[in-house]
């Protein structure tokens, strides 16, 4: 039986230091953590993207472990590349692990993700969504949310945001037949962690989908990021869930969601927002809910 | 001596296995130098292709098409048309797969290849015979016991046997 | 933990000193984060109750476990974000201006 | 024991892999290098290689896997072509930036529009600039015998730069010959296990790969990539002369000549041209007419040393290219000129563009181009086998 982790009994080692991310940044945390269960063995894959560009700047480099940088597309494809090689070389348990944004998992890479997955090998690909391209200034990705200001879908006069829903890329993963698939949220760290540990230990392809809010994208201070990650679940507009042996499951049911209004309402990108287009969040959220809890529940 | 070949076939019948043995008896069984290329292309099952050889005691270079040639075969008489007679070099032979008695040309040979190999393979694959029969035209371009070595190293053992049987058959007509 | 050494910014005389490929040793870290900041943690660990929060949500890992009571923060590498601050629920942690620490 | 085969230049290709050894493999499959992947695929599947042979979804991510296991230590081959070369052309200066010895095979075709399947070199020329080594065959055996001296020189602690072993689409890739297949043992001593460069990853000093460098870091990064580049020739010359003491057979280092020593004028090829041109070239001198030939087997790094001493005092050269650059010329005859120009050469040049798209080039288009420089007539970018007026 594996340990439960928790905030104390994980590893006190940091893998990841240094960094330049923005202070208060989400993804940043998510990695931290992930490599808190990973540890100092694992390999390292990551596209160019906010992670990358953080932690790679020479001469200050912010991992401790083998780490690149990959071309943007291809962050499973270099993680099953490295894979394939440590294996060949013989090393024993190779861990490879992937990390890429919601731009580079959603639109870019979901080619390269979906064969490597296909091919079946073993590695970890975690995708850390902040909902739009931060690295080059909040551009709208294939996981910006309804009604989300981004700098290619602003409040505009005639279109009020973002028009689509975001992709939905658990579920992605998961009609792949993938061994483990989890959604998680960094404001419910020891779940995101616990999900870690069950990708490292899964024989085959593992995709974790974290929420990572992003203050310089999203507008709000950046001591409350954990907060809004925690909000987003209690509101019923992200979710807890996995996806093991072919069936889905919901880590968390909420009974009575926390109210949309006033967590979007913290968050510059979803100021400009009508009551009815809040509404309308609402439906779709409520909507998405149904189904899941009839097909999951 | 350079020897330059064209095989005229379908896709499917075999014309550029039938170049491929070629070469293989040429290069590897009676010492000389050769090379075997295909028209080169998405080929269609039926579509009218194209098989070459050279044959050379000397390293051959050449990596042009072959536009005169030494010997032309047609593997399907349908593909043969008298302007072919300009594609021939002096002294060349035009080798026709055919049941037709009355084509007749000094430069033609005619073999039912066809009848042969539905005769002892029962199957209308010809490549085959048309080698033996090339074999006994041109002892200088290939000789018929570089041709046996050729498909037993090229074939598999259940057809091995009744092809060699169709190449010394049709060695035999000529 | 912080269990490396800062590392020197590289000197080139030559091209032989620059390092082969677009590659660099791991946790090669030459720079600190401290000027990044405008407001600092500071604790006050009669307030602790040794829950972990702040340990566990620093996106920087600023903030190291000495043992299960004592956080110790790396003022080299805190950014001042306040995450630690605002998820400390008996309010061991404010954030005071730099200027005035 | 060597044992002779009659195989085509991607079987040819195959057979090179085969020997050596690679812990990977990863490619997609496109017109005409799939024999080559078939081959490799059936020698795995039927366990004559111990190898992982990763079925990628792309050439882009052909290229990105390969980083990937190169990136670690393990030696590493893809092949390619065309469209999908310009499809993982992102990944080339990744893979060659960050000093990885990948080998590839391009078998060089014609890139869309209009759509070809057919053999030129436009291919390999969009990526000249990647940073890799770009090796010319001639012949299968060539091929095969690359594949293993590429992974010596690609690997070599001095190199540290992946190579692509262009092989001309069809003409070489289809076309059968009598190949000499070295021995395992051979070939096992020629081009022994790899040896783990510093710089990659690794579990005892772990390692940052492809990392970014600002402005005031980058250009050295990138002016020593480009100095170190240069080991090549030297290195190439070596492994060519240790190649030849084991294997009894050796194919020049950069460049080579053929009949080249008293030539007035001189045709340059790259790639299975060559051998069509030593045709023309032994008839013409049968003729009495001094023509000679240079084979530039490496387009980068480029070898202006070996190019201006093997032209020596012609009077005229022609420069023979299956590409064009739109709008100026073909991509060798602009390098040759520059390199001829550096070195102060005062004959004439010209340049012969011809084979574009799989067009035949026969022995009377390289009579034709020797009479051009004999007779030094003629426009400067002259068009072959076309077959309508300009």
């Amino acid at each position: 039986m594996i340990k439960k982790l928790n905030a104390r009994n994980i590893d006190a080692k940091e893998c990841f230091y240094g960094h330049k991310a923005c202070g208060g940044c989400g993804e940043s945390l998510a990695l931290r953590l992930a490599l808190k269960v990973l540890g100092e063995e694992a390999y390292l894959s990551l596209p160019a993207g906010c992670m990358a560009a953080v932690s790679f700047i020479y001469p200050n480099m912010a991992f401790k472990n083998n780490a690149v940088i990959t071309p943007f597309a291809s962050t499973a494809a270099v993680a099953t590349g490295i894979a394939a090689g440590l294996e060949a070389l013989g090393k024993e348990a190779p861990l490879s692990v992937g990390f890429a944004g919601d731009g580079g998992t959603a639109d870019i890479g979901i080619q390269s993700l979906s064969g490597a997955i296909d091919r079946g090998e073993k590695f970890i690909y975690i995708c850390t969504d902040n909902e739009a391209y931060m690295n080059t200034g909040i551009q709208k990705s294939g996981l910006t949310p309804f009604g989300a200001a981004t700098t290619t879908t602003p409040a505009g006069k005639a279109i009020h945001g973002c028009v689509t829903e975001k992709k939905n890329m658990f579920e992605i993963a998961a009609a792949h037949g993938i061994t483990y698939a989890a959604t998680a949220s960094i404001g419910y760290p020891e779940d995101f962690l616990n999900k870690v540990q069950k990708a490292k230990e899964c024989d085959g392809p593992a995709y974790i989908h974290i929420y990572t809010p992003c203050p310089t994208g999203w507008g709000h201070g950046s001591k409350i990021t954990v907060d809004l990650a925690k909000e987003v679940v209690d509101t019923g507009l992200w979710f807890l869930a996995e996806y093991e042996d072919g069936e889905f499951r919901l880590n968390r049911k909420p009974g009575d969601f926390k109210p949309v209004a006033d967590h979007l309402k913290r968050q510059a990108r979803f100021r400009h927002l009508s009551d009815e287009e809040i509404s309308q969040i609402e439906v779709m959220r409520d909507r998405k809910w149904e189904k899941m809890l009839k097909n999951w529940g | 001596m350079l020897k330059e070949i064209r095989w005229h076939g379908r896709g499917g019948q075999g014309s550029f296995t039938g170049a491929k043995l070629l070469g293989t008896a040429a290069s590897l069984h009676d010492d000389r130098f050769a090379q075997a290329f295909p028209s080169f292309g998405p080929e269609r099952r039926g579509a009218p292709v194209l098989g070459f050889n050279r044959i050379s005691d000397r390293p051959i270079t050449d990596r042009s098409e072959i536009g005169l040639c030494d010997f032309i075969i047609f593997l399907d008489d349908t593909l043969w048309s008298d302007r072919y007679f300009g594609d021939l070099k002096k002294d060349a032979l035009i080798l026709i797969n055919t049941a037709d008695k009355n084509l007749s040309d000094a430069r033609i040979r005619t073999i039912d290849a066809t009848g042969l190999a539905l005769e002892i393979l029962g199957l209308p694959i010809a490549n085959t015979a048309m080698l033996g029969a090339l074999a006994a035209l041109s002892r200088e371009t290939v000789s018929y016991n570089a041709l046996v070595e050729a498909l037993k190293s090229s074939l598999k053992t259940s057809v091995l046997e009744k092809n060699l049987i169709l190449l010394e058959k049709a060695y035999e007509r000529f | 933990m912080r269990d490396f050494k800062m590392s020197p910014r590289p000197q080139w005389n030559s091209l032989s000193d620059v390092p082969m490929g677009s590659s660099c040793s791991s946790f090669h870290i030459c720079d600190a984060n401290a000027a990044w900041r405008v407001f600092r943690p500071v604790m006050d660990y009669s307030l602790c109750i040794g829950c972990h929060q702040c340990y566990l949500l620093c996106p920087d890992g600023a903030i190291h476990k000495e043992d299960a009571k004592v956080f110790h923060i790396d003022y080299d590498f805190c950014k001042g974000c306040g995450i630690c601050a605002h998820q400390c629920k008996p309010g061991a942690i404010s954030m005071v201006k730099e200027d005035q620490a | 024991m060597s044992e002779f085969a009659f195989l085509n230049g991607n079987e040819a290709v195959a057979w090179g892999v085969r020997l050596s050894r690679p812990h990977v493999i990863a490619a997609y499959p496109i017109t005409p290098q799939t024999k080559a992947v078939e081959k490799l695929s059936s020698f795995v599947q039927n366990g004559e290689m111990d190898c992982k042979y990763l079925h990628v979804e792309s050439e882009h991510s052909a290229m990105a896997c390969s980083i990937g296991s190169s990136s670690v230590g393990a030696r590493t081959f893809t092949a390619t072509s065309s469209q999908g070369l310009l499809y993982m052309s992102e990944g080339l200066p990744y893979a060659s930036g960050a000093r990885l010895p990948i080998v590839m095979m391009n078998a060089n075709r014609s890139i869309a529009t209009p759509w070809n399947i057919y053999g030129d070199q436009m291919d390999a020329m969009h990526v000249i600039n990647s940073g890799w080594v770009q090796l010319f065959v001639e012949d299968a055996q060539e091929a095969l015998d690359m594949v293993i001296q590429s992974f010596k020189l690609a690997e070599n602690h001095d190199i540290l730069t992946p190579v692509m072993i262009n092989v001309d689409g069809f003409v070489l890739t289809h076309t059968y010959e009598k190949v000499d297949i070295p021995g395992q043992e051979l070939v096992d001593s020629f081009l022994p296990a790899i040896e783990k460069a510093p710089h990659l990853m690794n579990d005892q000093d772990p390692m940052s790969l492809c990392i970014s460098a600002g402005n005031q870091h980058y250009m050295e990064f990138k002016i020593k990539q480009h100095r170190d580049m240069f080991k090549v020739f030297e290195q190439l010359e070596r492994i060519d002369r240790d190649f030849e003491k084991s294997f009894g057979r050796s194919h020049g280092g950069a460049a080579d000549g053929y009949r080249n020593e008293d030539a007035d004028v001189i045709l340059v090829t790259t790639g299975s041209v060559t051998g069509t041109a030593r045709v023309v070239v032994d008839s013409l001198r049968e003729k009495g007419i001094k023509a000679g030939l240079v084979k530039l087997r490496l387009l980068r790094p480029f070898p202006s040393d070996d190019l201006y001493e093997l032209i020596g005092k012609a009077s005229a050269v022609g420069i023979l290219d299956k590409n064009i650059s739109f709008g100026f010329e073909g991509t060798v005859y602009t390098n040759v000129n520059s390199s001829l120009l550096q070195k102060g050469y005062r004959g004439r040049t010209f340049n012969f563009i011809a084979g574009l798209g799989g067009r035949d080039i026969t022995k009377e288009n390289i009579e034709e181009m020797f009479s051009a420089l004999l007779e030094q007539k003629g426009e400067t970018v002259q068009y072959f086998n076309m077959g309508c007026a300009l």
